[in-house]
């Protein structure tokens, strides 16, 4: 379909847009051009659409009220399918070929909304009705109103699909960040630059220059925008600078850290393979040239929301940047000279100005000139107090000096209440602006540290001035990095005037049921009525006002209602603005896209992988995976012809009870520490004695936290004199290594010991089960002796393996079982498997994963995860006796408080269902038989269940009020998640070789 | 935010981890349990300046005293743990703390 | 040895190169830590490494390079050192004669892996992993940073002016860092200005 | 005539005449020399604490001071979810007692304040964290709490759009408490106020609490930067300042503040139903009424005052969502805030006496302060009118921890930044 109607509203060449080529693209389904250069906004402006959206609350038709970050009316669903980016403002949104728009929050269609019929019910829907209402009957919230509510929630829709877009994240370093590219931003670059200090200038928009380009204007004898262009490539020229345009520096942060994140490919229809959508800056720097410029204000008077009512100055953006008029019959409506420009421009470009309506009386401005050189009709002391024209504006009613009310026909007002500078990054960390009643303006006052505010942002409206202002900036912000600066040369800049008087509504003397049109905030459907009702009710705290009326929450952060919100409590409530005070502005200064906050940590990116070294070994064994923290380790290793996990894993277990079998624990933390004073230290940080482990002997340690409570356990041996090898839970493995290091540098700076990791550095495989010696047999090298006389349980040596591969081994059991540990150097690991596959098939040999290892250990009574939570004990984890009573170790002194040493402390036991096919549940509660189930009468839980291959049914550990003196009891584990209680029997932990005698074979 | 490790230099934030209060100090074994309950429990938690202990876990591992505003989250001195011990243990006022 | 174990590499990717931007895993190598005992001993360490390697351990985040011999000594904490050199096994024995009593000697060449990035381009692709400033002004060769890629710890030693950066990553992590830092290199290509200042 | 009472006829009533008849919420009180019982601080704990003292407790002269706006603190910038899903026999009963009074309060107190039930899901990925999750989801019942544990194809038939396959932690399945859900925060505040002050409790705002008279060991009344305000028992209710307001009573706490971030998008059409929590990527979300996606995640892990956080935290809470929701992600977030938590030492709070006669502890929230505000103003007003205890508060002692009776729901230990 070719284009409707063309762009019939495009006047000339604006200096942001390429005519010499056409882009296509369709907004609610109908196609449209524009050009390179142009925003949505402005391609449809130029074809003639005045229709953009509705609002939020009553769906009132909307048209552009701005032309940038600060639209609150014209937002859009951007793309389609899975790119679907709702509320995109159209101002903001880049032409590309192909793109395609949607309107939001309308029901069937944009022209004709049925949700339009909530204006008719303003008068009940004011600020807060619901507060008042959809109380009775209670049940009734959540299954009539609260959905009715909801269905007429929200505007756009979000994506149905996962973002198929990339994104990343960098960090720069600066001496000297420049937050806009206006007259101000990039002068302060230039002073900067030119000094030698590392500079980065991030422009939020495509195109430098700021309002140089939206202003009819010359800089040096030039068009403005001319010279933003030659400063840019000047630059661009200088090796430590850098431009980052399409870049909105969104958030202040400590330490000089600004948030900032970059629309790499959000001008292109799709962005190319590995290319990132946005980038996501974390940009430090020393010091902050903050010149983000202005933001101006519309007035509010009734039906002030009708499309074609405009900002005066965006009126400008699109005449001088994108070569689009507004509209073909306009009424200028300003309380400052800055607005009559707007006049000026229009008649430039050919578009009749009907009238300029200029709240400031006759002969206090320039305005009866400017309206006499436009041939506008001129209204001094002139206010705008009905609008008509339900999608569109067709006429004005303007009230005169002397209060006589005439029509003016017009398809476009633009108006003006002054500029409100961009603050909003001065704010961030808690500084609130300060009121100035010349300027009609807040303006920034403490600002944060490095931080230096310049041009507009500054209340510094002329170009000239605005210009020296920044360049001023950039030279103080070189001079405190270090540099030498001066002054820039600065363009020639015609004088501009700036002269205001304060007009933040024309409701003066309006009946009531007029004031229920006069919007305030826009998106949200605020009036000034709501403003009233709102302080009537006592809400006139700002930010009471903010969240009973929700003023300023729309998607724009209220950046054009703010301060007219402000001004109308603050005539309300019979107080001055600074009295009345300002609400905090939050960051982001724009919407940002949560993707680009994310970055490229997604799905199975999302956290690192760490590998064990038999990890490509395992793959190859079609081992099943488990995520173990941040590790992966094989779960088990199923095997053709087994029916499930279960019957795998039973196998892995008989496989190590009664042949061999071995396990990757590489991921258990594994810490060297070496030093005169090494067993000193471990016999400060175990609850057990350390002082006397001999050389080429392992124990096992328990460490508690300084509150008592049991914290890690594992085994350290000792290697040689002064060098021990401690090991610690998968789990614990990083935070340990940090308590130790806080331990030696802050407890006991006098101990003279070293730590390093060495996790990492071996592949440690657990060999064990009956013939795990005669394995080993295999592969250790001669002449050393692996008899039990010479090297028993809790034995460890260096020796070497397969003829000369640097080894540890170490006689430790988690099963049970004989078993060992060994270690090699992690790049030996996955051959190390291969080779106990091989030299231990003759003895049945298997691998076996985590499960297994479970099921053994919880056979064995061994505690792990489950039981040592941070919750419970030495104790409760039945190793009370092991707290040693003649030293002083972290936790020994917390650890004898009353709560920790109560016997009816639920303490460690064994569990045995009476009918031994019974499944446990581990989370099951315990309760006396017989009892009801009540929280009075719950004992305890089941923390580990397994199916016991060995003992032939479901076994648990759990924990029991004064368990160890209830063995033999039968209790009730309760599971009522699932309805479910089973009869089982209290028993000791252990419930394989009690007496130890298998690993000690 | 951003520490300036005496070793590494100036980092963000997200290189390090807190610890809370470095004013506290571990009581002697025969402490009485108030000292105890104290020193594991009870905080001054200063809305101004405050001494805390930081871990530069990401980087150099070490353990780190910091001043920092509360308020402001402005850091106002960064010095090594391990050298501010040692430094107290030698004064005559540190002796006879710590175990 | 016929019976010898054979060593498994920690990234199976083959080396990627986009835009000059060579990304690769640097065949395994020696790598020792040296962490000087307290008192007198850290002097006595610095002295004797003198000796045998004609350098002064670094008390800065920077590396030394042995003058004879293919040896780099990197700072790694204020008591710390890794030294690294070729894979001949024999620089754990020869640390161990020469410093052996006066400091702790752990062996690290399987604990860490080294990823090299390098050309020119590979401090833009750097800077999208390591939070740290990576100007030449600031980090240049043998300079050292124990830091983050991304969420990965790792130890950076820029290893030459083109420039080169060594990530000196937990063997672990090293296939998550590939990853990472090879879409880094895929991104990185498309920025269209020098964002690095 | 002006409307007292909130109901559909006045508010139609009221609409045909201009909505000129609506009186304050509250009345803006001037503080008179004494009262009964001063609570300091206008936060939503305290606002309740007023109301159910005058209401259950038959409390007069009562005054609420707060040195700025009421409800300015953390209930009004909290993510707004309530929920009783908790372990451990110290806080179950509380929070299932707070639970309840959720449910009855907008007919209690004639407000709307929108309590919404519509869900807390909390995700797990492993076997261990099921486990935990069941026994925690059994413990509720136990409490006479509502539980379910969903397995992973409950869990995508509730909440389609998760990514629960292709993630680093795929989701295995997930407890909810279907009686939980989202309140409008803002709302609990003005409608407490509200309530209160129809029972002749005086809400003071913009009076900041400067000092506490302490004469022959009683607390006799606070210092106000409105005079001073004598008080036959004083109640402190201002979670996030607890330390400094105690400081002024020669009181150190087991508590640390801490900042918690929290976060909302733009307006969406609305497409998630409940609350979901991603304890693996550090991330919970909810949609409001108003189509905000509103989502956290940890604290910043540091002591601060300010009211506001930093990017690590930001980035890691957006990353936890987009790898939990892959089609957040041209989502855009709208604003992030700070608020100040008591980070008490076992994560859980205090409801006691405190060593000075006439002065009341309530504090050490941490950030599970919104969902406890009407069982924590029901049992701060219990112990202010009758010295003891609330049954279902006997456990927040402030000798627990000396005692060593500790409620550490995660076994974190002595160590706030980690509960």
């Amino acid at each position: 379909m070719s284009a409707a109607f063309g762009q019939t509203f495009r006047v000339k060449s604006g200096n942001g847009v390429d005519v010499s080529r056409t882009l296509h693209f369709s907004f609610d389904g109908k196609d449209y051009t524009g050009h390179p250069g142009d925003t949505l906004a402005s391609a449809l402006l130029a074809n003639g659409v005045r229709l953009f959206g509705r609002s939020f609350k009553y769906h009132r038709p909307r048209g552009l009220l701005s032309a940038g970050p600060e639209e609150p009316n014209a937002l859009v669903e951007l793309r389609d399918g899975a790119r679907r980016e709702p509320n995109t403002r159209a101002t903001v949104a880049e032409l590309f070929d192909g793109l395609i728009a949607t309107s939001q929050n309308r029901w069937p269609n944009l022209s004709f909304d049925a949700l339009g019929m909530n204006g008719m019910f303003s008068s009940i829907l004011g600020a807060g009705f619901y507060y008042k209402t959809f109380m009775w009957p209670a049940s009734f919230w959540e299954r009539v109103y609260e959905p009715i509510i909801r269905k007429a929630a929200g505007l756009g829709r979000a994506a149905d699909e996962g973002d198929p877009d990339l994104y990343e994240k960098a960090t720069a370093f600066c001496d000297v960040l420049v937050v806009g590219s206006g007259s101000s931003g990039l002068a302060a670059a230039l002073a900067a630059g030119r000094a030698g200090a590392r500079v980065i200038l991030c422009e939020q928009d495509s195109l430098v220059g700021g309002r140089l380009r939206d202003e009819h204007m010359a800089l040096d004898g030039k068009l403005a925008w001319q010279w933003a262009e030659q400063a840019r490539r000047e630059l661009e020229a200088m090796p430590d600078v850098s431009v980052m345009t399409r870049t909105c520096v969104f958030g202040t942060y400590d330490g000089g850290t600004y948030g900032a994140v970059e629309r790499v490919a959000d001008h292109v229809a799709v962005p190319r393979v590995g290319q990132p959508r946005q980038c996501l800056w974390r940009i430090v720097a020393r010091e902050c040239v903050m010149a983000a410029g202005a933001i101006e204000r519309p007035v509010v008077f009734p039906h002030n929301d009708r499309p074609g009512v405009m900002l005066a100055g965006a009126v400008r953006t699109y005449i001088n940047r994108f070569g689009v008029a507004p509209g073909r019959r306009a009424v200028v409506y300003t309380c400052n000279d800055d607005g009559l420009r707007t006049a000026l421009d229009l008649y430039r470009v050919g578009v009749t100005v009907a009238a300029i309506v200029d709240s400031r009386p006759g002969g206090a401005s320039i305005a009866a000139e400017v309206a006499a050189k436009c041939g506008a009709r001129f209204f001094p002391s002139g206010a705008i107090v009905d609008c008509y024209g339900r999608t569109g504006v067709k006429a004005v009613l303007v009230r005169d000096a002397a209060g006589k009310a005439k029509s003016v026909s017009c398809d476009l007002v633009a108006m003006s209440g002054g500029w409100s500078p961009n603050v909003a990054l001065t704010t961030h960390k808690g500084a609130r602006p300060t009121w100035h009643d010349d300027l009609c303006a807040f303006l920034p006052f403490t600002l944060p540290p490095g931080m230096a505010a310049a041009g507009a942002a500054a209340g510094v409206f002329d170009t000239a001035e605005g210009l020296h202002d920044g360049a001023m900036a950039g030279q103080w912000a070189a001079v405190r990095c270090g540099f030498e600066a001066t002054l820039p040369a600065l363009p020639e800049a015609e004088p501009t005037s700036y002269a205001i008087h304060p007009l933040f509504h024309a409701l003066k003397g309006l009946a009531a049921s007029k004031k229920a049109k006069a919007f305030v905030d826009f998106q949200n459907d605020v009036t000034a009525k709501d403003v009233g009702l709102a302080a009537r009710e006592g809400f006139v705290s700002v930010e009471h006002l903010k969240r009973y009326t929700t003023l300023g929450m729309a998607t724009d952060q209220g950046k054009t209602s703010n301060v007219n919100a402000l001004a109308l409590l603050a005539e309300i409530t019979e107080r001055s603005i600074p009295q009345t005070g300002t609400t905090l502005i939050r960051p982001p200064t724009q919407p940002v896209a949560i993707g680009a906050l994310a970055g490229a940590h997604r799905g199975r990116h999302f956290k690192p992988t760490r590998l064990p070294p038999t990890h490509q070994w395992a793959e190859q064994q079609g081992a099943v995976f488990t995520a173990n923290g941040l590790w992966l380790r094989a779960q088990w290793f199923p095997r053709a012809g087994e029916k499930d996990w279960l019957e795998t894993v039973s196998r892995e277990v008989r496989t190590v009870r009664e042949a061999v079998g071995f396990c990757d624990v590489t991921t258990l933390g594994k810490i060297d520490i070496q030093g005169p004073d090494a067993a000193e230290f471990l016999n400060r940080v175990y609850v057990n004695a350390w002082l006397k482990l001999a050389v080429g002997r392992v124990r096992y340690g328990l460490m508690l936290r300084e509150d008592g409570f049991a914290y890690d356990d594992g085994t350290t041996a000792c290697l040689g004199e002064n060098h021990y090898v401690m090991t610690t839970t998968t789990a614990n493995a990083g935070g340990v290594m940090a308590h130790l290091e806080f331990c030696h540098q802050w407890l006991w700076p006098e101990l003279d010991v070293q730590f390093i990791s060495v996790t990492d550095e071996w592949a440690q495989l657990a060999v064990a089960g009956p013939k795990s010696r005669d394995v080993l047999a295999k592969i250790v090298d001669a002449p050393f002796d692996l008899s039990n006389e010479a090297f028993p349980y809790m034995a460890a040596a260096e020796l070497t393996v397969c003829g000369g591969v640097k080894a540890r081994l170490f006689r430790l059991s988690f099963s049970g079982e004989m078993a060992y540990e060994l270690a090699v150097p992690a790049r030996y690991g996955d051959a190390l498997a291969r080779r106990l596959m091989e030299v231990g098939a003759p003895f049945g040999i298997a691998p076996y994963g985590t499960e297994a290892l479970g099921v053994l250990r919880i056979e064995k009574g061994h505690p792990a995860g489950p039981e040592l939570n941070g919750q419970t004990t030495a104790h409760d984890l039945g190793m009370g006796r092991l707290l040693s009573t003649k030293k002083d170790f972290i936790g020994s002194r917390m650890a004898r408080r009353p709560a920790l040493t109560d016997p009816q402390r639920p303490t460690l036991i064994g569990i045995r269902p009476v009918n031994p096919m019974d499944a446990l549940v581990a989370g099951s509660h315990f309760l006396p038989q017989g009892a009801a189930p009540t929280a009075e009468t719950d004992q305890g839980w089941l923390s580990s269940v397994a199916w016991s291959p060995s003992v032939g049914s479901w076994i648990g550990l759990g924990f029991l009020t004064d368990g160890p003196a209830r063995h033999g009891e039968i209790i009730s584990v309760h599971n009522p998640l699932a309805g479910a209680v089973i009869a089982a029997r209290v028993v000791d932990p252990v419930f394989v070789d009690p007496k130890g005698e298998r690993l000690h074979g | 935010m951003r520490l300036t490790c005496p070793f590494c230099g100036s980092r963000g934030l997200e290189e390090f981890t807190y610890r809370g209060d470095a004013t506290v100090r571990r009581p002697s074994a025969d402490a009485s349990q108030e000292a105890w309950v104290d020193y594991v429990y009870l905080r001054d938690n200063p809305c101004g300046p405050h001494r805390e202990l930081w871990y530069h876990g990401a980087g150099c591992r070490s353990w780190l005293v910091v001043t920092r505003d509360t308020r402001t989250h402005q850091i106002l001195d960064v010095r090594n743990a391990r050298d501010v011990m040692l430094a107290e243990r030698m004064s005559p006022e540190g002796k006879g703390e710590g175990s | 040895m016929a019976d010898l174990l054979s060593a498994t590499l920690p990234v199976v990717s083959d080396p990627v190169t986009v835009g000059g931007v060579t990304l690769e895993l640097v065949p395994p190598t020696s790598i020792v830590s040296l962490g000087a005992f307290a008192g007198a001993g850290r002097d006595e360490l610095v002295g004797r490494v003198r000796a045998e390697f004609g350098v002064d351990l670094p008390d800065v985040s920077r590396a030394v390079r042995s003058s004879y011999g293919n040896v780099a000594f990197l700072w790694n904490g204020p008591t710390q050192w890794l030294v690294v050199g070729e894979d001949s096994g024999e620089l754990f024995s020869r640390l161990q004669k020469c410093c052996g009593d006066v400091c702790a000697l752990t062996s690290q060449g399987d604990s860490r892996t080294i990823l090299r990035l390098s050309g020119m381009g590979a401090r833009e692709v750097a800077t999208r992993l390591l939070p740290i400033d990576l100007h030449g002004q600031v980090f240049s060769t043998d300079c050292v940073a124990s830091t983050l890629a991304g969420h990965i710890p790792v130890i950076v030693w820029q290893t030459a002016q083109t420039p080169a950066y060594d990530f000196l990553v937990f063997r672990s992590f090293a296939s998550s860092l590939f990853h990472d830092l090879s879409v880094a290199l895929n991104g990185h290509t498309f920025s269209e200005t020098d964002h690095y200042a | 005539m002006q409307t007292n009472r909130y109901s559909l006829f006045s508010l139609l009533w009221e609409a045909c005449r201009g909505n000129t008849g609506w009186k304050p919420a509250w009345r803006k009180a001037e503080p008179a020399s004494a009262y009964d019982f001063v609570i300091v601080g206008g936060g939503g704990h305290g606002l309740a604490t007023a109301y159910y003292l005058a209401r259950r407790y038959g409390g007069k002269r009562i005054a609420v001071v707060e040195k700025g706006w009421i409800g300015g603190g953390n209930v009004g910038r909290n993510t707004t979810i309530v929920r009783s899903n908790y372990l451990l026999h110290g806080n179950e009963p509380f929070y299932e007692c707070s639970m309840k009074l959720w449910e009855g309060l907008e007919q209690d107190i004639n407000y709307n304040a929108m309590v919404s039930q519509r869900g807390v899901l909390n995700l797990f990925h492993n076997d261990a964290q099921k486990a935990a999750y069941i026994r925690r989801g059994n413990s509720m019942i136990l409490h006479g709490a509502d539980a379910v544990l969903l397995d992973q194809d409950a869990v995508r038939a509730k909440v389609p759009f998760l990514n629960v396959d292709d993630a680093r932690f795929p989701i295995k399945g997930g407890l909810l408490q279907q009686r939980g859900g989202t309140v409008r925060h803002d709302a609990v505040a003005w409608g407490y106020a509200r309530a209160a002050d129809r029972l002749g409790v005086d809400i003071i705002e913009n009076c900041e609490m400067t000092g506490l008279r302490i004469e022959q060991g009683r607390a006799v009344g606070i210092e106000t930067t409105r005079g001073f305000i004598g008080a036959r028992k004083i109640g402190l209710a201002c979670a996030g300042n607890s330390s400094r307001v105690a400081a002024m009573a020669g009181l150190r706490l087991p508590i640390e503040s801490h900042v918690l971030q929290a976060f909302v998008s733009e307006g969406l059409k609305p497409f998630i139903d409940c609350v979901v929590t991603f304890g693996a990527g550090h991330f919970y979300i909810s949609q409001s009424d108003k189509g905000g996606l509103v989502f956290g995640g940890d604290i910043d892990g540091y002591n601060s005052y300010a009211q506001r956080g930093n990017m690590p935290v930001i980035e890691d809470v957006c990353e936890g969502g987009m790898a939990l929701m892959p089609r957040i992600g041209r989502v855009r977030l709208l604003r992030h805030w700070g608020g100040i938590m008591d980070m008490s030492m076992d994560g859980s709070p205090i409801i006691d006496r405190t060593p000075v006669d006439g002065l009341y502890l309530n504090a050490g929230w941490c950030y599970g302060g919104f969902k406890a505000t009407p069982a924590s103003g029901l049992c701060f007003a219990h112990l202010l009118a009758r010295d003891e205890p609330h049954p279902v508060a006997v456990a927040y002692r402030l000798d627990r921890f000396a005692r060593g009776a500790v409620i550490d729901e995660k076994g974190m230990g002595a160590q706030p930044n980690l509960h």
